[in-house]
């Protein structure tokens, strides 16, 4: 514990050294990089040697706070666990920034980046370590501070602002839920201590979570709260777009499994919730991300996927222990967690890859790009890495907790009919997502990456910055090597899991040895793909290789812009989830005999977003507009405001 | 002697009625330190009152005089660069007036007596109104028209309120001196029904003063057609003196067993002005009345977390501390950004971020603190009411407080990222300066303080101050 | 042993197959149909031959065939084939190796997108969308196998104490299954009347307008693949209709190759008596097989106790 | 009961409604100094006030020369600064002012009727009726003239309907002669204040009409 609050300091030391040299700029960068990233590797190695020691005792720490609180931090193996991302993708991003934040002329706003980078890597790790109340949401109040202010880093783009004052918005309405789910805990217990949270009585435990789930939610980005995240994630810089998908959004993850943990509550709904919750996210949030252009906001979207793959674990893993299923409990509350370290690695280095071709390319939008992998061979390569890995394709890291998760699953088949059927709609919804994302990602690398460029500024890429380079490379072997060895890893998340009493002591080794085959099953196909390569290589030898256009099919003067867009990539399968997604076409229609330039769009709204707008937004705000006359400026009325207060109150004597 | 406290600012703001500028704003500045002075030594409890029958100390008197004071010292320093800066006409009146409020003030909250505390609130609107005129601008005018006639109207009802409380006492046979000290040891033996009636008056004549809805129309036009140094004494201490004398109403009413009754009243009140505030700060088009209408909100929360009882009034408590604090920072601030863009209206501002960092980062940063982000002490008071009103079973209420508090977050974030971040065209008229940037600092800063680190003796009294309406820190 | 000689038997025999439905094609057209071997001439024929490449293509283009023959014989390689245990094995294998088919689809689709075609894109979305469909009808039947065998595996899908046999006790499901298999497998393998593999209009395309570009051994290696594909479904929806267990290999090995040519001289029927479907009834079609499993699977909530 | 306090009383309530109906600011002020004096008479006719103590006798002179004297003073030197003689067509008619005055007097009846079985002691209906009155039609002048000079008539008259309260009900507070003559104090400087916003008001808009001061809204 000890360890870890050094490291802590020594993040926080990183910020205040940004905001002390903010006038040399590239010392700056480089002095913040290096002791905020110093401070993440102390606390990941203290939180991994604590996590793999397999010791079982907690360790707890706490100081009093105006006389009436505690802050206490306490540290088990699921706060461990979570510990793990923030300190592995927290330097990786930082290293990425170093070129990335690369505008000298924006030196004192970069400071300012990095003071709240550290900040929000600090408030992190505190809201896992919280042990009580007032603690936990001190640290996520913190948390959703800072990481608003690196949201709004260009502020000068109006979207931006927007985007961050939705953020905003959802963070403390968020928040404000969080406070009432504590506030009838505490109305129960008397106490801020997690600890006790299980005792209150079981007709309370329902609301409560309810309560937490969604201000949780809000942060995680379920359906249909994640609506702040396909706009905060374009606007913020893409390290700390990483750092957000990545990491930050898992807090509310970790929030709603702490919460689920510490109720302890017995009625099965709350584990059904989150399952169906989570499938109506995963597919809705692949389907919305497939419909988008904008590369990150696409894998914004992809988050929310991945929210609902994550959640479909616990979900599993949730109805596992109110059936006492304690396989399905077990490997679905891993696979969720897993499932989140996957995450955070995979989507942080799509982000830095988006990041990248936007830095380069000076474009998110993937119908103005294309040919990028000639252009910017380091990133389209470790970008094509990425995406076979969130599709969750083996070899690669994603296959893995999705594995787990569906193990899980089929442990759920079994002769309880309601956990039969949602069972069942996890395994498929799974299989769904699964395709969908295959068919997202192939969207994004094939159409940005692939082909011919589509634009001027796509043509003129060049490769980024060792800086970004290496640290996306670095990710991209990371995803590979959990794919094809992921024995460790999933250890890791078995170790995640130690201190759930109720599923802990669950004998793995049968477990151990599929996963030996599923290292063995990927080794064996990269050899298969290496050998069938060199079989190529042979056929191909002293052979003439010729090269010319593609084949348009006997149109003899193709052009870039006939390449297939990413519109029309997605369109069929987003229309077939019609009622769920919104499209909106507009076509100017031809009106004359010589029809002049005619021009059709096609956008693709969000159904949450549009509806939470239409129902709730606007008439709010009408309603609330209707009461402006109150303020009429007519002194009059306001002293008759008095009188009437006096009588409608002398009626209460 | 207890009433020096009150003197010295009424007898040196005679003496700087008569004297050269230059001179005045020192004699400003050395009151606000003596004045400081002097609230540290009735803290320690070394001053003893010359006239116990009228004055007296008591826990939430010394809260708010405290705060009132430490405000004070702020404002005035931000005053004399501020001063400098917009050349008034009549500054001399203006410091003037300026420190007989100050002693106004000081008399709120020392008074013991019933009469005398309404005579010290009414003499603190009849000392601010001055103030608040001295642009001579037509909207000045016309705010503080407003603000002296239904401020007037509702103290005079107050007055009501208080000849009623008396009769209750002689329905009772009560001999008691008319002291709410001496009251609140006998209030059993009251007429029940004249002490509410007495109430009623008494909240709906202060809560004028508090800016309660919906008795609260003279505040957005007066807070913000004041200049901001007085804004932000408005806002940051005149309220709390206002809510002061509904204070004491409302521990007399729970002494006599009647608390549900004023409780009711309070939390029906604290909603009423939370949802108003939310209504007015969406498409709000001034700052300074933006800011003003959050105090409304604020007092409305006050109000709420007395009413509620239990944690919440020290969470009450808390958010009385802190809502001075910072919302006087965000005055003053508003005051740099005024004369920076020389225009209310949020509309002519904009990217002060880059225009203003310093006082960008003082406003933003308060604006964090009044919505209840840490590591101002806001997002605890807040926490605390919830958790109060949690307890106390009041779960409509409650929700209701809770949108509100969305609403105006919504709202008010909306403005005030247009004014730090949106965009601006223009040029700006005056630069910002560090001597009227610091005193924001210095108010956001003692908030944080209080945040991480509450001394002893504030909690304890605090403790004792809302003791005497059952509130406590254990529900 | 046997695994092994079965693995390679049905590498082998896997281009023959694909001609007896032209064959049955050509019979029901009236006509004398192509030689037997022709595919091994065709293979032959692209080996042989060298490639142009299109200058829009990288490496993606070149990695496109390989994986996807690669997955191919992955699942192969896992397939109990003939009543042979396969050579590889192990609880959960099915996920992984559906989803090793997953990966090779991924390919194919970017080495199509590879070519800045206009044409490969549409063939492309098709594939990713139609294949998206029919993978969720396949874990419905998985789920149901599992339901009714309790294991994730090929191999302990039909070997063992508690196989899946039309003639077992779950007859009335598995002819579900088989009807939902046999959507799947026309949708997989871009058969009538999902896809017409003889059609000559592009627009009209999915699997073959992807490989457009192709030649040489790249085209060889795509149509090994598709052959593989194709060999694999036969035999999983052989597996679950042969009802001899026989114990001698050879007997068995007959057995099974008969009923894959079944299968085989069905597809070449379906392709004969019907016309594809227009491409917007295709999905209703593809969801047909996922509706029917999750019947079965409901169904299952009664029928085991 | 002594009569000479129900003449004072009906005197009182005459002067109120006779303020309803009367549109000259002059006229207006004459008869607030006149209902001052009246009011600040009551408790001498009081019965329980038989003994005057030197302090009250002391206070009285006072608050008869403050409302008397120095506020009408006050306030005719501010007519004659502005210059403004009359109010004009008022929000509501002086006829139908006239009529309310009536209804409150009605209605001050009944609700004196309704409290007076809580009061202690025996109490005179009349100065409860008059107090109600005088407050009600206080606070309807301010609600609805326009001038803000008349405003601030009505201000008087609802402050000398409070004074009648106290004077009837809370006795008590007539013995702390420094509390009332702080709150007398407070009046006189109110008035003061009021009179220099207004001579300003009317330098800055030429005018006093409070139709110009409804700007400030939202």
């Amino acid at each position: 514990m000890d360890t870890l609050f050094a490291s802590l300091s020594v993040i926080l030391a990183g910020g205040m050294i940004a905001l002390l040299f903010a006038k040399q700029f590239t010392l700056m960068k480089a002095a913040t990089i290096i002791t905020t990233s110093a401070g993440c590797l102390i606390g990941l190695a203290d939180s991994l040697s604590l996590l793999l020691s397999n010791n079982t005792e907690v360790i707890e720490k706490s100081w009093d706070w105006l006389h009436l609180f505690t802050l206490a931090f306490k540290v088990d193996s699921i706060t461990l666990f979570f510990l793990v991302p923030i300190f592995t993708i927290s330097p990786l991003a930082l290293f990425y920034s170093f070129h990335y934040m690369g505008d000298g002329a924006k030196a004192t706003r970069t400071a300012v980046n990095y003071f709240f980078f550290a900040i929000l890597v600090a408030s992190m790790a505190l809201v896992v370590t919280a042990a009580n109340t007032i603690t936990f949401l001190l640290a996520w109040e913190l948390m959703s501070l800072s990481s608003f202010f690196l949201v709004v880093f260009d502020y000068q783009v109006q979207e931006n602002r927007q985007a961050g004052y939705l953020y905003f918005i959802f963070a403390q309405g968020g928040a404000m839920l969080l406070f009432a789910a504590f506030a009838i805990l505490y109305k129960y217990t008397g106490n801020f201590d997690f600890s006790t949270f299980h005792t209150i009585p079981e007709s309370a435990k329902l609301l409560v979570f309810i309560l937490a789930f969604l201000g949780f939610g809000s942060k995680a980005g379920i359906f249909p709260l994640h609506i702040w995240l396909p706009k905060a994630h374009p606007a913020a810089p893409s390290h700390i777009s990483a750092i957000m998908s990545g990491v930050m959004i898992k807090m509310g993850i970790y929030g709603i499994f702490r919460m689920y943990l510490l109720l302890d509550a017995a009625t099965p709904l709350i584990g059904q919730i989150v399952l169906v919750t989570g499938i109506v996210t995963g597919i809705l949030g692949v389907v919305y991300a497939l419909g988008k252009q904008d590369i990150k906001q696409l894998l914004a979207y992809s988050s929310v996927e991945n929210i609902g793959i994550i959640l479909i674990g616990m979900g599993i893993g949730m109805v596992g222990i109110s059936t006492k299923n304690q396989a399905m409990a077990f490997f679905g509350f891993a696979g969720a967690l897993l499932h989140v370290f996957n995450h955070s690695i995979f989507k942080s280095l799509l982000f830095m890859g988006a990041g990248s071709v936007l830095h380069k390319a000076k474009t998110k939008n993937i119908d103005q790009l294309g040919g990028l992998m000639k252009r910017m061979p380091l990133t389209g390569k470790t970008f094509l890495a990425g995406s076979v890995a969130i599709s969750g394709l083996p070899p690669f890291s994603g296959f893995i907790g999705e594995f787990l998760i569906y193990y899980g699953a089929f442990h759920g088949i079994s002769n309880c009919r309601v956990c039969l059927i949602l069972a069942v709609l996890a395994i498929v919804a799974l299989a769904v997502i699964g395709g969908l994302a295959a068919a997202c990602f192939t969207k994004v690398t094939g159409l940005a990456f692939l082909g011919e460029p589509r634009t001027e500024n796509a043509a003129n890429a060049k490769e980024s910055g060792f800086s970004m380079t290496l640290i996306m490379i670095f990710m991209a072997i990371t995803c590979l090597v959990i794919g094809v060895l992921p024995e460790p890893f999933i250890r890791l998340a078995f170790a995640g899991i130690n201190d759930i009493s109720s599923v802990s002591g669950y004998d793995t080794r049968e477990f151990m040895i599929i996963v030996r085959h599923i290292s063995q099953t990927a080794a064996f196909f990269i050899g298969l793909v290496l050998l069938l390569t060199m079989l190529r290589k042979l056929l191909y030898m002293k052979k003439e290789i010729g090269s010319g256009g593609t084949w348009g099919c006997g149109f003899t003067q193709p052009t870039v812009r006939m390449q297939y867009t990413g519109t029309s990539y997605a369109a069929e399968m987003i229309g077939f989830f019609r009622p769920f997604i919104l499209i909106k076409n507009t076509y100017s229609g031809i009106t004359k005999i010589f029809p002049g330039k005619t021009t059709w769009e096609s956008e693709v709204e969000d159904v949450s977003e549009k509806n939470l707008h239409l129902c709730l937004v606007e008439p709010l705000l009408k309603g609330m507009n209707k009461f402006h006359w109150i303020q009429h400026g007519k002194i009059h009325f306001y002293i008759a405001y008095i009188v009437v207060a006096i009588i409608t109150l002398l009626f209460f004597l | 002697m207890l009433e020096f406290i009150c003197l010295i600012p009424l007898f040196t703001g005679i003496i700087a009625m008569f004297l050269p500028v230059s001179i005045g704003r020192v004699i400003l500045v050395v009151t606000a330190l003596l004045h400081l002075q002097l609230t540290v030594m009735a803290w320690i409890g070394k001053v003893k009152p010359g006239l116990p029958y009228y004055f007296s100390t008591s826990p939430d008197g010394l809260l708010v005089l405290l705060v009132t004071s430490f405000i004070f010292l702020v404002i005035s320093i931000y005053a004399v660069s501020y001063l400098s800066e917009t050349e008034m006409t009549s500054e001399p009146i203006y410091i003037g007036c300026t420190l007989f409020f100050l002693a106004s003030m000081s008399m709120v909250a020392l008074a013991d007596h019933l009469i005398v505390l309404w005579i010290a609130i009414e003499a603190t609107t009849l000392m601010s109104a001055p103030l608040i005129f001295l642009h001579r601008s037509k909207s000045a005018l016309e705010a503080t028209w407003k603000y002296v006639m239904i401020c007037s109207v509702g103290i005079a009802l107050a007055l009501l309120g208080c000849f009623f409380v008396v009769l209750s006492m002689e329905i009772g046979h009560v001999t008691e001196a008319i002291t709410y000290s001496a009251l609140s040891k006998v209030a059993t033996q009251l007429n029940p029904t004249w002490l509410k009636a007495g109430f009623i008056f008494l909240v709906i004549g202060y809560g004028t003063k508090m800016g309660l809805a919906p008795m609260h129309t003279w505040l957005p036009d007066a807070h913000s057609e004041a200049p901001s140094p007085t804004s932000a004494l408005l806002s940051g201490a005149l309220l709390n003196c206002a809510f002061l004398g509904v204070y004491r109403s409302h521990q007399l009413l729970f002494k006599a067993g009647l608390g549900d009754f004023s409780s009711n009243i309070l939390i029906g009140f604290g909603l009423l002005s939370m949802l108003v505030a939310a209504v007015f700060i969406f498409n709000q088009s001034g700052y300074k009345r933006m800011l003003a209408y959050s105090s409304i909100e604020n007092m409305g929360i006050i109000a709420f977390g007395v009413g509620i009882g239990g944690l919440a009034t020290y969470g009450a408590m808390l958010h009385l501390i802190h809502h001075s604090l910072i919302k006087s920072s965000l005055f003053l601030s508003s005051g740099n950004i005024l004369l920076g863009y020389g225009s209310k209206l949020i509309a002519n501002t904009g990217n002060m971020a880059r225009l203003f960092p310093k006082t960008c980062t003082a406003f933003f940063a308060g604006f964090a603190g009044i919505s209840g982000f840490p590591p101002f002490g806001i997002f605890v008071s807040e926490l605390l009411i919830i958790l109060g009103a949690f307890q106390k079973g009041r779960t409509i209420s409650i929700s209701i407080f809770i949108l509100a508090l969305v609403l105006i977050f919504a709202g008010a974030s909306r403005l005030v990222m247009k004014m730090c971040f949106g965009k601006y065209k223009q040029g700006v008229l005056v630069d910002e300066n560090m001597a009227r940037v610091l005193p924001s600092y210095a108010l956001l800063l003692a908030s944080l303080i209080l945040c991480v680190w509450l001394p002893d003796s504030l909690y304890q009294t605090i403790l004792s101050a809302i003791a005497t309406i059952g509130g406590s820190t254990n529900g | 042993m046997e695994s092994i000689f079965s693995f390679c038997f049905a590498v082998l025999i896997a281009p023959f197959l694909p001609v007896v439905i032209q064959k049955v094609k050509a019979f029901f057209a009236g006509k004398q149909g192509p030689p037997l071997l022709l595919n091994y001439y065709t293979l032959i024929k692209l080996l042989r031959k060298g490639s142009v490449y299109s200058t829009s293509t990288s490496f993606v283009f070149r990695m496109g065939p390989i994986i996807g023959c690669a997955t191919s014989m992955m699942m192969l390689l896992f397939f109990p084939l003939a009543g042979a245990a396969p050579i590889f094995s192990f609880h959960g294998d099915v996920i992984i190796l559906f989803y090793l088919m997953g990966l090779g689809r991924f390919f194919t689709i970017l080495a199509a997108l590879d070519t800045a075609s206009p044409f490969e894109g549409m063939g492309a979305a098709r594939e990713a969308f139609f294949s998206t469909l029919a993978e969720a009808a396949v874990f419905g039947i998985l789920v149901l196998f599992f339901r009714l065998t309790g294991s994730l595996s090929f191999a302990e899908f039909f070997t063992g104490n508690n196989i899946i046999n039309l003639i077992g006790a779950h007859t009335a499901l598995l002819i579900l299954v088989i009807v939902a298999l046999y959507i799947v497998m026309l949708t997989e393998n871009s058969r009538v009347p999902v896809d017409d593999p003889a059609t000559h209009l592009e627009l009209t395309m999915i699997h073959e307008v992807m490989i457009l570009d192709h030649s040489g051994p790249d085209l060889a290696l795509i149509e090994l693949g598709a052959w593989f594909k194709l060999l694999f479904y036969s035999s999983f929806l052989a597996k679950i209709i042969d009802p001899f267990q026989l114990q001698n290999f050879w007997l068995n090995c007959l057995c099974f190759y008969a009923f894959v040519l079944f299968i085989y001289i069905t597809i070449g029927t379906v392709e004969s008596v019907t016309a594809r479907y227009k491409m917007n009834m295709v999905p209703k079609f593809i969801l047909t097989p996922f509706a029917l499993v999750f019947f079965a699977i409901i169904f299952t909530m009664e029928l085991i106790k | 009961m002594m009569p000479s306090s129900e003449a004072l009383l009906a005197l009182i309530l005459l002067s109120v409604l006779l303020s309803l109906t009367s549109h000259r600011l002059l006229t207006l002020i004459h008869i607030m100094a006149f209902q001052g004096i009246m009011v600040s008479l009551v408790p001498l006719f009081h019965e329980k006030h038989h003994t005057l103590a030197i302090g009250s006798i002391l206070l009285l002179q006072v608050m008869i020369l403050i409302k008397g004297f120095l506020i009408p003073g006050f306030m005719l030197a501010a007519v004659k600064k502005i210059k403004m003689r009359r109010e004009v067509v008022p929000l509501i008619s002086y006829h139908a002012s006239l009529f309310i005055g009536l209804i409150f007097i009605v209605v001050s009846a009944f609700i004196a009727d309704r409290i007076q079985g809580t009061l202690p002691g025996k109490q005179t209906v009349l100065i409860i009726i008059t107090a109600i009155t005088t407050l009600a039609s206080g606070l309807f002048l301010l609600m609805s003239r326009h001038k803000a000079f008349t405003q601030v008539i009505g201000y008087l008259i609802m402050e000398n309907g409070i004074y009648l309260f106290g004077t009837a009900l809370a006795k008590q507070t007539h013995t702390q002669y420094i509390v009332e003559f702080g709150v007398l104090l407070d009046l006189l400087v109110g008035i003061m204040v009021m009179g220099i916003i207004l001579t300003n008001i009317n330098d800055t808009f030429d005018d006093v009409d409070t139709a110009y001061l409804g700007e400030l809204k939202d």
